[in-house]
């Protein structure tokens, strides 16, 4: 009977451990911190998703081999959304209210707002460290985000295609979501304050694959530049465009800085100006190590800009449990919002210094970087 | 914008894009003519289509045409492993359309997710590029996808149109169309008819899905997007008229790709949707295109004059 | 003998079809109609066009001296009641159940009144319960109430048919191919409830292919083929007709009865 | 356990959802698939009106039951002669149609959805006292479409779905009767709107598309169509199976395709093993 019972424990704790998956390794003595992760595990989003949960774990992991956050093991839990609104909500509570999580980090526009009254009905601290609707910044208290919002690589963006790159004529094409009405709107207001005219400003539908009617309509304002704020549709828009013959500058933000344009467009992609956040390998080495992880998975990750504020937002959360725990504070999403403002300036391995401001938005350098010779090299960098 | 060559341009890419939609849309029309279903099983279908495509050519690089060779053979396979196991079990039973329906859209979903444990979501292509040389012809761009969408669609639905009037499995698949009961007493088996029916179906989705993954990047998502806008040129067809259907699939292509003429591109989904709204309302039994009835009991729809 | 309906001048035309072709007739209270004639004549049809299922190209019909217009639900209120060859019965309900949709003023139209079971409508439930009780006992299926429909011998389903036509109390009955199909005792009670209707002041009309019940029952018949009334009389006289005869038995091309 | 009294409002607005859409298509055989659409209208409704008046709250779900009364009547009147699988199609048309309106316009947030409605219930208590108003109107809700349809009214609308035909021919006025159980159905459907809106607090375009549809449908069918308890035990299934098979514990990168195909094996297993549903018998749903 007793036999019976163990092996059966035994058997569970395997299955137990791949769960919580990271850590444990060294801080075993001490409780664990535990924080939450939302993210799409499933569904159309789920190939950034999955990246996004593989690298916390990784960072999670690299936290907890140097000995955790004062020697408490940082434990992390992870609920699909499916980038989902309706699904979120019931994981967010799930996280609150079952396991008690005093923190939850998450992305996507439409989660991120799901999630948000929950967060201040509850006093849980919600991180957003990958979407970047703007307005996520008046989402109320216990909303926060370490990943900037639209405006700061978009406007970046549009000034310097003004002032630098002399374009006085541009035509802003945009997925009729979310991502693409938000950023293309602020395209807009930005190029046009900034002195330019925005020739034809044109959405298209999600589900579209011919796009030969908005590029054409673009064509007509005769524009000298075309933004497109696209998401994974945005290498056919392109193709389409150059295969009607359009030789004009296109523009693109975070969402084309990836490798897959360049093999799916070839010579097409040439002259391609896209944006990134986060510094490359080159210029840090600890994305290099980052890199180095990503090896041993066997591939290459998805949105590696990303996936360096993935890792950093692990280590905020980190730091947050640590000034908490110093304080001998107990771990409540109260304290953890008073920790955020206390420390308000980290410095992260992945992107460099994070300032919390009271207006619920944050400033980073944006790198602009253009493709030639099938390769994305830097162009300059706003900060 | 009313340049005739920016007409004659929207006009070709608008038909050679509506190449896969009208594939995706005899293969809907084709299974709901003969079997009296609405198959939604068919977006699983076009999932397994391309992730064998998109693993045989761009991750095992196999030649062409033995990767689609497997994508043919596998999904033909599926489609009649469904066929015996689940819709004649369910066909057995008289179950409510209901409980088909159901099953078919359960079954694409479960797809869906195995794909996703297999492959991820990040889109794919069935080859690393999306492009493909262009020609200019009297200032309007053809691209070789172009010539190679629309003489795929032609000839399959050439070999369609043949195999249905001029074989005598083509007839008998009417025949059930018409009376599966019926036919059953005059010895033509409904079971065959059904089976047949489902490898067209499985034979016109894969060029479907080939045409569509060599251009757009496909997730296990996007079938089901897919078959509801064949479903909807379905039924602006005429339920029951294969060809009409084709050609409704390439009118509200054109209508959508020509709208953008007079209203933002934002709005052009919404047209698809009104159309198909106001067309019902007019006509509740589905739009007469242009009924003609033959001396010959088993003739189709007059494909020819449909298209006024 | 009081007139109860009345046509006149019926037209109508499916496509190339004509189903009815100036249709004039008259039928008394206490009168059984016989309708024969070859299969795609327009009997049913006729029916349909009475009942108001279709609507006719020209002409008009009269209910006791009243233009009988609009929609099937409001001729069937204002008493005209048919019956169908294929029955048409409520298949998933209990024989009470299907009569008592049927009756002319029916309480449970309202959904509110439904919900909270006025007392008018719980009066009018219960009497058109008695009613339809005492017509099953007619019928001697008083045990057959509560039994769901189609689990019923076929006989008997032709029998609830004619029983729910009647819970509508109409003073004009339309029945179609009441006998198709019934035989044995079924047989003698349909033939005895027509009868007893007719005496009760109802204008009955029937078609039917089953000449001896035609004969046993209708005190005239009307004759039809291709939409067109060929000719009136008595039972006898049509079926000594060698033309007409000929026409029912003989070579008449059939077409689809619309 | 907020937790729990959340997934109780989750099973509570779908009950009344599944219920409703069982009046529409299960008793009265209309095959339309818009409820959703009479749901977002509701809590498109309600929210706007929160955000945007001083209204009590009780005021706005009820405007938004107006709203989705109003727009039902005007599907009903358009579309109710339009039969069958068409029905079905218009009824699709006609939500993906108004989604896209909800999609595109400015004062509905667009695709980014509305997330400021206002918090109407604080305090610890908020998700039981939720719960309750919840659970009382969703006896509600049940108790009068079980009422109706025990009555006359429900025996005409149940030989409407059996026979059009015939029970037009016996005096039944086919229009009034669809028009007023279309009308009620989509009322609940807006109800359940305005609970979704004030409860979790944020709405977007693509909760209310076709794959909402399918799921209402779904728990309709599973639990028994056209019977009193099949929807309220197929709303409970299909809310409560995906939650329990988050307690089970998956390895965190493979949990979400593997839950959702624990979860659609076991609705097709479901469909073989007790076709006419889970509370369902022979002849519940024979009309379709």
């Amino acid at each position: 009977m007793t036999a019976s019972i163990g092996r059966r424990t035994a058997l569970s704790l395997p299955l137990a451990a791949l769960a919580v998956s990271a850590g444990r390794a060294r801080a075993q003595q001490k409780e664990a911190f535990r924080f939450g992760a939302l993210m799409p595990t499933t569904g159309p989003e789920a190939g950034y998703g999955l990246d996004f949960v593989k690298t916390y774990e990784m960072a999670v992991k690299d936290i907890n081999d140097k000995g955790g956050v004062n020697g408490h093991p940082l434990e992390m839990l992870v609920l699909d959304t499916q980038a989902k609104p309706e699904i979120a909500i019931n994981a967010a509570n799930k996280l609150i209210d079952v396991d008690k999580v005093p923190l939850i980090i998450t992305a996507w526009s439409s989660v991120v707002k799901a999630a948000a009254p929950i967060g201040n009905r509850t006093k849980t601290l919600e991180l957003n460290m990958g979407a970047n609707s703007p307005d996520i910044a008046n989402l109320g208290d216990y909303v926060y985000t370490v990943f900037p919002l639209a405006e700061v690589d978009v406007t970046a963006l549009a000034k310097y295609t003004y002032a630098k790159l002399g374009k006085k004529r541009a035509a802003v094409l945009y997925i009729n979501n979310d991502t693409g009405i938000g950023g293309a709107k602020i395209y807009r207001d930005v190029f046009t304050a900034a002195g330019g005219e925005v020739v034809a400003f044109e959405g298209y539908d999600p589900k579209a694959t011919d796009f030969t009617g908005v590029l054409l309509k673009a064509r007509v304002g005769n524009p000298d530049v075309v933004h497109i704020h696209g998401l994974s549709e945005l290498p056919q828009v392109i193709a389409q465009m150059r295969q009607l013959g359009m030789q004009q500058q296109i523009t693109s933000y975070s969402a084309g800085y990836n490798p897959k344009i360049l093999s799916q467009l070839g010579p097409a992609a040439e002259g391609l100006i896209v944006t990134s956040l986060a510094p490359t390998s080159a210029a840090n080495p600890n994305v290099a190590k980052l890199l180095e992880l990503w090896k041993q998975v066997g591939r290459f990750p998805n949105g590696l800009p990303y996936l360096q504020y993935a890792w950093d937002s692990t280590v905020v959360v980190a730091q947050i449990y640590g000034w908490v725990d110093k304080n001998g504070l107990p771990l409540t999403g109260e304290n953890c919002r008073k920790a955020l403002l206390a420390i308000r300036e980290f410095d992260l391995p992945m992107t460099g210094k994070l300032v919390i401001r009271d207006d619920h938005r944050i400033d980073k350098p944006v790198y602009l970087y253009v493709v030639k010779d099938n390769k994305f090299v830097l162009l300059d960098t706003v900060a | 914008m009313t340049d005739p060559v920016i007409l004659l341009q929207i006009l070709w890419t608008g038909i050679a894009m509506s190449s896969y939609f009208v594939l995706f849309t005899v293969a809907f029309a084709l299974t709901l003519k003969v079997e009296k279903l609405w198959n939604f099983a068919q977006a699983g279908l076009m999932g397994i289509a391309f992730y064998t495509m998109f693993y045989t050519l761009n991750a095992v690089h196999w030649p062409p045409w033995l990767g689609v060779g497997a994508a043919v053979v596998l999904t033909a396979a599926v489609s009649i492993a469904v066929e015996v196991w689940a819709i004649a079990v369910l066909r057995r039973r008289h179950s409510s359309g209901l409980i088909f329906f159901i099953f078919t859209l359960i079954f694409s979903q479960l797809v869906a997710f195995v794909l996703t444990l297999m492959f991820g979501t990040e889109p794919e292509t069935i080859f690393p590029s999306v492009m493909s040389p262009v020609r200019i012809v009297g200032g309007v761009a053809m691209s070789d996808w172009d010539l190679q969408a629309l003489g795929v669609t032609v000839v399959l639905l050439a070999v369609l149109y043949w195999l249905i009037r001029h074989t005598r499995d083509g007839q008998f698949m009417l025949a059930v169309a018409d009376n599966d009961k019926l036919a059953e007493i005059y010895g033509i088996s409904a079971k065959r008819a059904y089976l047949l029916s489902g490898i067209i179906a499985a034979v016109l989705i894969c060029a479907g899905v080939y045409l569509y993954g060599t251009r757009a990047g496909v997730t296990p998502d996007v079938p089901i997007g897919l078959v509801l806008t064949a479903v909807i040129a379905t039924l602006v067809g005429g339920l029951g008229r294969i060809f009409s259907a084709a050609i409704a699939a390439v009118g509200l292509a054109l209508l959508q790709s020509f709208s953008i003429l007079f209203i933002p591109a934002k709005w052009q989904a919404l047209l698809l949707y009104f159309v198909l709204f106001f067309a019902l309302v007019l006509f509740p039994r589905g739009i007469p295109v242009w009924r003609i009835r033959r001396a010959k009991p088993l003739a189709p729809i007059a494909v020819a004059q449909a298209g006024d | 003998m009081s007139e109860i309906l009345r046509l006149e001048n019926l037209c109508k035309q499916f496509g190339g079809i004509v189903v009815a072709d100036d249709i004039s007739l008259t039928l008394s209270a206490g009168e059984i109609l016989g309708l024969i004639g070859p299969n795609g004549a327009g009997k049913t049809s006729l029916f349909n066009l009475v009942s108001g299922v279709v609507q006719p190209d020209s002409g008009r019909i009269f209910l006791q001296g009243q233009p009988l217009e609009g929609p099937l639900h409001r001729r069937a209120r204002a008493g005209v009641v048919r019956t169908w060859q294929h029955m048409r019965l409520f298949r998933s309900m209990t024989v009470l159940e299907n009569m008592l949709v049927a009756t002319r003023e029916y309480p449970g139209e309202s959904m509110l009144r439904s919900m909270f079971a006025t007392a008018s409508v719980r009066r009018a439930e219960a009497e058109a319960r008695g009613r339809a009780m005492d017509l099953l006992a007619r019928m001697g299926l008083t045990q057959a109430a509560d039994s769901i429909v189609v689990d019923l011998p076929f006989g008997q389903q032709k029998l609830i048919g004619l029983a729910r036509a009647l819970m509508n109390d109409g003073r004009c009955l339309l029945l179609d191919e009441p006998m198709a199909g019934v035989e044995g005792s079924n047989y003698e009670t349909m033939q005895r409830i027509v009868r007893d209707e007719a005496a009760a002041g109802r204008a009955v009309c029937v078609v039917e292919h089953n000449v001896s019940f035609i004969k046993d029952l209708c005190t005239h018949a009307v004759f039809m083929a291709q939409g067109k009334i060929l000719q009136r009389g008595s039972v006898d006289e049509l079926t000594r007709s060698r033309e007409l005869t000929e026409l029912y038995f003989g070579t008449v091309e059939d077409h689809a009865d619309a | 356990m907020e937790y729990l009294a959340n997934a109780g409002m989750l099973i509570g607005i779908y009950i009344i959802l599944a219920a409703s859409y069982n009046l529409i298509i299960g008793y009265g055989g209309l095959n339309t698939i818009a409820h959703p659409i009479f749901f977002a209208l509701g809590a498109y409704t309600a929210a706007l009106l929160g955000i945007g008046t001083t209204l009590p709250s009780v005021v706005c779900v009820l405007a938004g039951i107006g709203v989705a009364v109003v727009a039902s009547v005007a599907l009903a009147v358009t579309t109710l002669r339009i039969e069958g699988d068409y029905l079905l199609i218009a009824s699709l048309g006609f939500q993906l149609g108004l989604l896209q309106l909800v999609n595109n316009f400015e004062f509905t947030g667009g695709p980014s959805g509305l997330s400021n409605i206002p918090v109407t219930i604080t305090g610890p208590g908020r998700g039981w006292l939720y719960l309750l108003i919840c659970a009382v109107l969703v006896v509600v809700v049940v108790w009068l479409i079980w009422r109706a349809m025990a009555g006359p009214f429900g025996r005409a609308v149940r030989a409407m779905r059996d026979d059009e035909l015939a029970c037009a021919a016996l005096g039944r006025s086919l229009i009034t009767m669809k028009i007023v159980i279309f009308a009620f159905g989509c009322g609940a459907a807006g109800l359940a709107g305005g609970l979704y809106a004030y409860y979790f607090q944020y709405i977007s375009p693509e909760q209310f598309n076709v794959a909402q549809s399918a799921t209402i449908l779904t728990m309709v069918v599973l639990g028994g169509i056209g019977t009193t308890w099949g929807p309220l035990i197929g709303a409970f299934v299909l809310v409560a199976l995906p939650q329990a098979i988050t307690f089970m514990q998956l390895p965190s990168s493979l949990v979400g395709p593997l839950q959702g195909i624990i979860f659609t094996v076991l609705v097709i297993l479901f469909l073989f093993v007790r076709p006419h549903g889970l509370v369902g018998r022979r002849e519940a749903g024979v009309a379709h």
